[in-house]
């Protein structure tokens, strides 16, 4: 086992162990930021695979938030107001809205990466849009009250350990899932899709369809955290399924490192708490300071901060003799 | 529904706004393949040129130019301190050039303050056109736009620098090799790109609030804009200022704005979806 | 010069301003110790107080604005021996103006800070999404800026004008005074102007009168050609603005930059004096706008609070009625917990309601149906750059937030 | 006939670079498409592999029309391509080039199979020690010898398991020695899968050492097949090789 | 005039493809590189011309040390390039092309009647866009549009490519005429001993990044079976 691999797996027992040192406080928030830590891991699914730059991923998350919302206060007609019927609801609203997307974008005449990033700036500014003019779904203040998700033994997610417990449960759960497709012979695939569609095509893979699945997955564990917030945060509104947290998000896995999951991970949880640190000890000029800092990294860092530290390289399958 | 003749003009007066902010922005783009979301912000320096400049006295007619040079002044600074180093990494330059926004806007909110600061406007009375009724200074800014496009495209295709940007644009390692020095191209580019922004600010600057977020409003269309209408060409711009500003105008009067925005927005998308070159690419083909 | 030098130092002496204040608040816990020993030994943590604004993210000077009146409210009480012999501090959080962070620093206030309660937010969509975090960590929410109406929560004060605050003295007036007969209603696209708009229409079908058209834009729109057009168009002869903040300003830069201005009335609502330096020449001359307080109201308490205003943040500080509701919201909690005489929230929630004080506009008294207030109403225009009154309304009361 | 062309049509613009192109090729036969740059060969390629459409004519495979199918399709009819410039994915080690062509052979390319493969390690050494690129096993491809790439890219295709190889220029920049390896291992596949085999090349010592039939093309045009030494004996394609001067 | 001594280059991080090239060429003199198609002649121009940063080597051009200088700078200091495919920009018109010769270069003039004499039919295509026109009128323009600059030399990657062999004489012939004329140095690579034999005086075969021999030209021509040779023909 590599030391990179045996450092993830550490910080996972660290995170793991943490309610023991914490006190419910920084429980309650790092069960807040855990929720954004999923939705960069999606990302830097895609990013790092595929090489796709998407703008839209607030759009799976804020689908995921929404369906997660109307589900668990019985919104939709004919569904049952279950919270975990919502959270399933949540996964698959967000991978269907990613499976549209793509299905829209990457049949066809393709898009350029560029092209693709610059088009799903849009789709996000019209899902804040349609959100914020959907008076069913709130409009803009969209929807409170957001039950917390009822857990066995009588407690549910609002108790600050119990809620961190969960979303630390499924971060885990998403980060096996999406390591296991790229470590997977899918996920070299994907790799190769990054390198060169025209010679993948050539190959016998229908590269549309794959760039599709892998954007769907990543929606779906998108959605996954969407789901979440709406629980941890008690409500969804438009300011969940815009360009704003998009950009956000792009962030995070950036400087934590685009290409790795668990970099791209921690880069979420560190960039929320510096920005928290930094609003409170320098007030006005907190914005300026990460704005500048935030370019200091994409310069000179092109990995972002932990890509380097945390890769974990290739499977044991594909390691040299 | 209201005639065609106002109508045809506030499209018009959409499309020369649009024009003027997204020149800068296709030049940027189609020459460095560098997507700037900075630009909105050298927009607001451009704006916040005009005040400053004002507060000490400058006449509106004699800030344009001064923030022209503000702007590329600011573009320069960014280009060698910041932009230089990733060229190569089109993904890294829209991050980085988001951070660079979130920077330029903090400081002028840290400078100026938050609130909508007060410009001057220059023209204030309406004139009579065709018989309606029509704000002169809207008049004024669809004969800037206009004479702005003809300068930018006198430069780009009568003066030597502009043969030089359109060879770069075109085949880089070969205007290279013909003598032409792309970095130093770059930079004049970028400062170009910068300072066009800035001059647009400052045009805009009396018609609307100045305040620090006052550039993020412009920079979406701006950017629909020059994908609509192909970022291969600096005509580019105005066919897709055309298609957007006239689109954004008419479903705006025939609908409402919010209705307005989501057909354009979902306009431009199958636009880019099925012609990724744009419009200006149709005529190539 | 001095303009332009004011303008280039203004924000951060503002910002200087707060932390000498914070600096202050820090420093009284001292002194209070040298003074009463006893007690401030027995009980020396501090009574704090949580204060949720949006300090970035554009409506930072809603933020500032409130901050003066909270702030002041915290110093009087605080050179009076705070409460419950308890020096009060102020925690000070940034909501960004963006909900999700508002969650995150809501939840930072109650579950770290352990404030006593939350003053703020702005902006309507922050204080829905936080409602249910401060009703699970049962932190009383003080609200103080004008909202569409509608909140109903034991957890939650508020010190607003409501669509009926504005409408009921509006219309009638609009009507009367100015001859309004056909009236366009144009507003931002989120829930406070769609509500306003509803009351307003309601009262507008209600008088007689008519209602010419009714638009909504998103946010960030920067032309309004069309729309404009429109309303010319529609033959009104007046128009109500629900678009708060820059697009606010802009709206009414470009009306008057094509003549419409002249021939159509405006009245805005929300509009306070942080609008006025927005504008340039006679641009806002002739804006209508009902309010709960402006700086040059001609009565003994409002003269007070603004001379207190300026006498704690400079002789060029602006006074607006976000100024004054937070600093009444805030006397309304602090003489609460005097009264309750313990810091058991519940108790503090439940001593509120009731009360009346002195306002910076006559006398305003919290209800005990709803937690809200009825406020006292006038309606001023823009003259000369300023704001100066066109009639004086008095007590408007609002239906009950909790039936409706 | 296991590969039959026929009058296939293509232009771009004003440009006809095929002007009625028809051959054949029998199952488990190597043929040679040689002709100066600008030919139309590339062309034919793409036609044939899917990513151009003819604007007339056929192409079949075993009695399967192939021309006008998209490029994935062909592929896993079992028509592999080696493309001009070396193709391998810059970013990748060879260990997962060879997993991609096993996990195309063996799923055919379909996306579900392909999350249950299990091909694996075993297959891929086995692969890359038959065709002695065990060292180079983990290194990333755009760090290899350009030797190396080529031979790869040739791998990927065997492995892959096509039944039809196309082989664009598969010695360009290769040493004498690689040259001779290459043409071993393109006579080697033949011989032990059967593969029919379609090379484009101009290099003329290559081609006199594989020694197979060749098909001349000159400006979209097949001028004449015939074995290396009939065509060599030519004055026409001398004449596209040498110029006039020396016809 | 050109001295190269060393030269080690490759693509990206790839291995290299020049493994050591020396190579040397006197004022005046009109050299040819032929070799296979592979062997890193393109790159050898490239790497000459500054578009590829070397590993190892030394390119001193008029006795000035010019390895890894930009682009921009070799050209201004009188190289000229005539690039494989000819890279002529196809949506300028002709006029806009032979522009794009000089306005690089500080102090010239655009001398259009000296490009017109040699080359008349750009004179007639002067308007037209560039992209329209035939192979062999593309690449009368690119060599005028190289010599339009002053050049001291001119390095020509493939000139006979994709034109038809009556076409590929004429400039052949027009190429040695002006170097005679203008006592330019000329380095060109190529494959068609045609074009060699009319415009070079000596042959430089490249294999395996590396030169292999060096042979004058009227041998070649004399003696077919040493191309073949060395061309592997």
């Amino acid at each position: 086992m590599s030391y990179r691999l045996l450092l993830t797996l550490a910080i996972w027992l660290v995170l793991g162990l943490m309610p023991l040192a914490l006190g419910s406080w920084e429980l309650a928030m790092f069960g807040q930021l855990l929720v954004y830590g999923i939705a960069a891991a999606s990302l830097a699914f895609i990013w790092g695979e595929v090489g796709l730059v998407c703008f839209g991923q607030a759009l799976f998350f804020g689908t995921g938030a929404y369906v997660m919302a109307l589900t668990s206060k019985g919104m939709i007609p004919g569904i049952p107001d279950s919270a975990w019927l919502g959270l399933v609801l949540g996964i698959i609203g967000g991978a269907l809205a990613a499976a549209i997307l793509g299905g829209l974008l990457f049949f066809g005449v393709g898009l350029r990466s560029a092209y693709f990033g610059i088009v799903t700036i849009a789709a996000a500014v019209i899902g804040e849009r349609l959100a914020t003019n959907w008076r069913y779904i709130g409009g803009f203040n969209g929807l409170l009250d957001v039950p917390p998700l009822p857990l066995p033994g009588g407690t549910d997610s609002a108790d600050p350990l119990m809620g961190y417990l969960l979303v630390l449960s499924f971060a885990f759960l998403s980060w096996l899932l999406l390591l296991a497709l790229q470590r997977a012979p899918f996920g070299t695939v994907l790799r190769g899709i990054r390198c060169d569609e025209r010679r993948m095509l050539s190959l016998g893979f229908s590269v549309p369809v794959y760039k599709l699945v892998a954007l769907a997955v990543s929606g779906g564990v998108a959605g996954l955290a969407g789901a979440l917030f709406a629980i941890q945060f008690s409500f969804v509104s438009p300011a969940v399924i815009g360009l704003a947290l998009s950009t956000e998000i792009l962030i995070w896995a950036a400087v934590g490192g685009k290409a790795v999951l668990m970099a791209a991970f921690i880069g979420a949880l560190g960039v929320k708490w510096v920005e928290g640190a930094l609003s409170e000890s320098i007030g006005a000029y907190w914005l300026l300071v990460i704005g500048l800092a935030f370019v200091a990294v994409i310069v000179i860092f092109p990995h972002g901060l932990l890509g380097r530290l945390l890769d974990t390289g290739l499977p044991k399958r594909l390691r040299r003799p | 529904m209201s005639g065609f003749l106002p109508l045809a003009l506030d499209a018009l007066n959409y499309t020369s706004v649009l024009l003027l902010v997204s020149i800068g922005l296709v030049i940027v783009f189609g020459m460095m393949q560098v997507i700037n979301l900075a630009h909105g912000e050298f927009f607001l320096v451009g704006a916040y040129a005009v005040l400053v400049l004002q507060g000490l006295g400058v006449p509106f007619w004699l800030t344009l130019p001064l923030a022209f040079a503000a702007g590329g002044l600011l573009g320069l600074v960014c280009d060698a301190a910041i932009l230089r180093f990733i060229y190569h990494r089109p993904a890294d330059t829209i991050l980085a050039t988001w951070g660079l926004s979130l920077a330029i806007r903090q400081a002028i909110v840290i400078i100026f303050g938050p609130s909508s600061q007060q410009v001057v406007a220059p023209l204030t009375e309406p004139v009579n056109v065709f018989g309606i009724s029509y704000s002169s200074y809207r008049l004024a800014i669809i004969a800037i736009a206009i004479a702005v496009a003809a300068v930018v495209f006198a430069v780009l295709y009568k003066t030597a620098f502009g043969l030089a940007a359109r060879a770069a644009m075109a085949n880089r390692p070969m205007a290279q090799c013909l003598g032409i020095n792309t970095r130093r191209l770059d930079r004049v580019t970028f400062s170009l790109g910068a300072a066009l922004a800035g001059f647009s600010g400052a045009v805009m600057a009396p018609l609307m609030s100045v305040d620090p977020q006052m550039g993020m409003g412009f920079v979406l269309p701006a950017f629909l804009s020059i994908l609509v209408g192909g970022v291969g060409s600096p005509a580019g711009a105005i066919w897709g200022s055309v298609v957007i500003g006239g689109s954004t105008t008419a479903a705006a009067s025939i609908w409402t704005p919010v209705i307005a925005q989501i057909i354009v927005f979902s306009l431009s998308i199958a636009i880019i979806r099925f012609l990724p070159a744009g419009l200006s690419g149709l005529r190539r083909k | 010069m001095t303009d332009f030098s004011k303008a280039l130092f203004g924000g951060r002496a503002t910002r200087r301003r707060f932390l000498g204040g914070l600096g202050a608040a820090a420093l009284t816990p001292i002194a209070a110790t040298l003074g009463a020993p006893s007690i401030a030994r027995a009980q020396g943590a501090p009574f704090k107080l949580g204060v949720l604004l949006p300090f970035s993210g554009g409506l930072e000077l809603f933020a500032e604005q409130g901050m003066q009146g909270i702030q002041m409210a915290v110093d009087e009480y605080n050179a009076d021996g705070g409460v419950l012999g308890r020096q009060i501090e102020i925690v000070q959080a940034d909501d960004k103006t963006d909900p999700r962070t508002a969650v995150e620093r809501a939840t930072q206030l109650i579950r770290r800070d352990q404030v006593n309660a939350i003053v703020g937010p702005v902006t309507s969509a922050n204080r829905d999404a936080i409602k249910s975090t401060i009703e699970r960590g049962e932190t009383p929410l003080l609200y103080a800026t004008d909202y569409e109406g509608g909140v109903c929560s034991p957890w939650i004060a508020c010190y607003s004008a409501v669509p009926a605050h504005f409408v009921e003295p509006l219309i009638p007036f609009l009507l009367e005074a100015k001859g309004a007969k056909n009236i366009y209603l144009f507003g931002a696209d989120y829930t406070w102007p769609q509500k306003m708009n509803a009351a307003i229409r309601a009262k507008i079908e209600a008088s007689g009168a008519k209602v010419a058209g009714e638009e909504y834009t998103p946010f960030g729109t920067k032309d309004f050609a069309p729309t404009l057009r429109k309303i010319e168009e529609s033959g009104a002869d007046f128009i109500i603005l629900t678009l708060p903040g820059a697009d606010g300003v802009t709206f009414v830069k470009q009306m008057a930059s094509s003549g419409l201005k002249d021939k159509i009335g405006i009245s805005f609502l929300g509009f306070n004096e942080n609008y006025l330096p927005g504008f340039s020449g006679s641009e806002a001359e002739g804006i209508i706008a009902p309010l709960p307080f402006m700086q040059t109201l001609d009565r003994p308490e409002a003269k007070e609070f603004v001379a207190k205003q300026l006498a704690k943040y400079g002789e060029k500080a602006r006074v607006t009625y976000y100024a004054d509701s937070h600093y009444n919201l805030t006397r309304f909690y602090l003489n609460a917990v005097k009264k309750a005489g313990t810091d058991d929230k519940k108790a503090i929630m439940e001593a509120l309601p009731g009360q009346t004080l002195m306002s910076g506009n006559g006398e305003v008294t919290l209800r005990a149906e709803d937690r809200h207030v009825d406020l006292n109403i006038l309606i001023a225009s823009v003259k000369d750059g300023g704001l100066s009154m066109e009639k004086y309304i008095g007590k408007v009361n609002a239906p009950n937030q909790c039936s409706l | 006939m296991f590969l039959t062309v026929r009058e296939l049509k293509k232009s771009f613009g004003g440009i006809h670079a095929l002007q009625g192109v028809s051959f054949k090729l029998d199952a488990a036969e190597i043929k040679c498409i040689i002709g100066p740059n600008g030919c139309g060969k590339s062309t034919l390629f793409n036609i044939l592999t899917g990513v151009l459409a003819p604007d007339s004519g056929t192409a079949h495979l075993d009695g399967t029309q192939i021309s006008g199918l998209p490029a994935h399709r062909v592929s896993r009819l079992g028509i592999g391509r080696k493309f001009q410039v070396p193709g391998v994915l810059s970013d990748l080690t060879v260990m997962e080039h060879m997993e991609i062509a096993l996990a195309a052979r063996d799923t055919d390319g379909l996306l579900l199979r392909t999350l249950g493969w299990r091909g694996g390690r075993a297959a891929i050494l086995k692969q890359l020690e038959t065709a002695g690129l065990t060292d180079y096993a983990g290194q990333i491809a755009s760090q290899l010898p350009h030797g190396i790439k080529q031979r790869l890219e040739i791998l990927m295709l065997v492995a892959r398991g096509a039944r039809l190889l196309l082989l664009d220029e598969p010695t360009a920049g290769m040493t004498a020695a690689e040259t001779q390896a290459t043409i071993d291992l393109i006579r080697r596949i033949n011989k032990e899968t059967g593969m029919a085999i379609l090379v484009i090349e101009h290099d003329m010592a290559f081609v006199r050492n594989l020694s197979c039939p060749l098909i001349v093309m000159m400006r979209g045009q097949v001028i004449r097949e015939g074995s290396y030494d009939e065509v060599r004996a030519d004055p026409q394609v001398r004449a596209a090789y040498l110029g006039d001067h020396h016809a | 005039m050109l001295e190269i001594e060393g030269l080690i280059s490759g693509y990206g991080k790839g291995a290299s493809v020049l493994k050591g090239i020396d190579l040397k060429a006197a004022k005046g003199d009109r050299l040819a590189i032929m070799g296979r198609n592979g062997m890193g002649k393109t790159l050898l121009a490239k790497t000459i011309m500054g578009l590829v940063r070397p590993s190892a080597g030394k390119v001193k051009f008029d006795g000035i040390d010019i390895t890894g200088q930009h682009a921009h700078s070799v050209s201004n200091m009188g190289m000229a390039y005539v690039p494989q495919g000819r890279e002529i920009f196809g949506d300028f018109t002709v006029l806009e092309n032979l522009r794009m010769g000089v306005i690089g270069k500080p102090g010239l003039t655009l001398d259009l009647d000296r490009i017109y004499g040699w080359f008349p039919i750009l004179k007639e295509r002067e308007r037209q866009r560039a992209g329209t026109m035939s192979g062999g009128q593309m690449q009368q323009l690119a060599i005028g549009r190289a010599l339009i600059g002053r050049p001291k030399l001119l390095l020509l990657d493939e000139p006979s490519e994709g034109i038809q062999p009556s076409i590929v004489h004429e400039i052949a012939e027009k190429l040695r005429m002006i170097c005679a004329e203008e006592g330019l140095t000329v380095i060109v690579i190529e494959q068609n001993f045609d074009m060699v034999e009319i415009l070079a005086e000596r042959v430089a075969f490249i294999e395996n990044g590396k030169i292999t021999g060096e042979v004058p030209v009227v041998q070649l021509a004399a003696d077919p079976d040493l191309i073949t040779r060395h061309m592997g023909l």
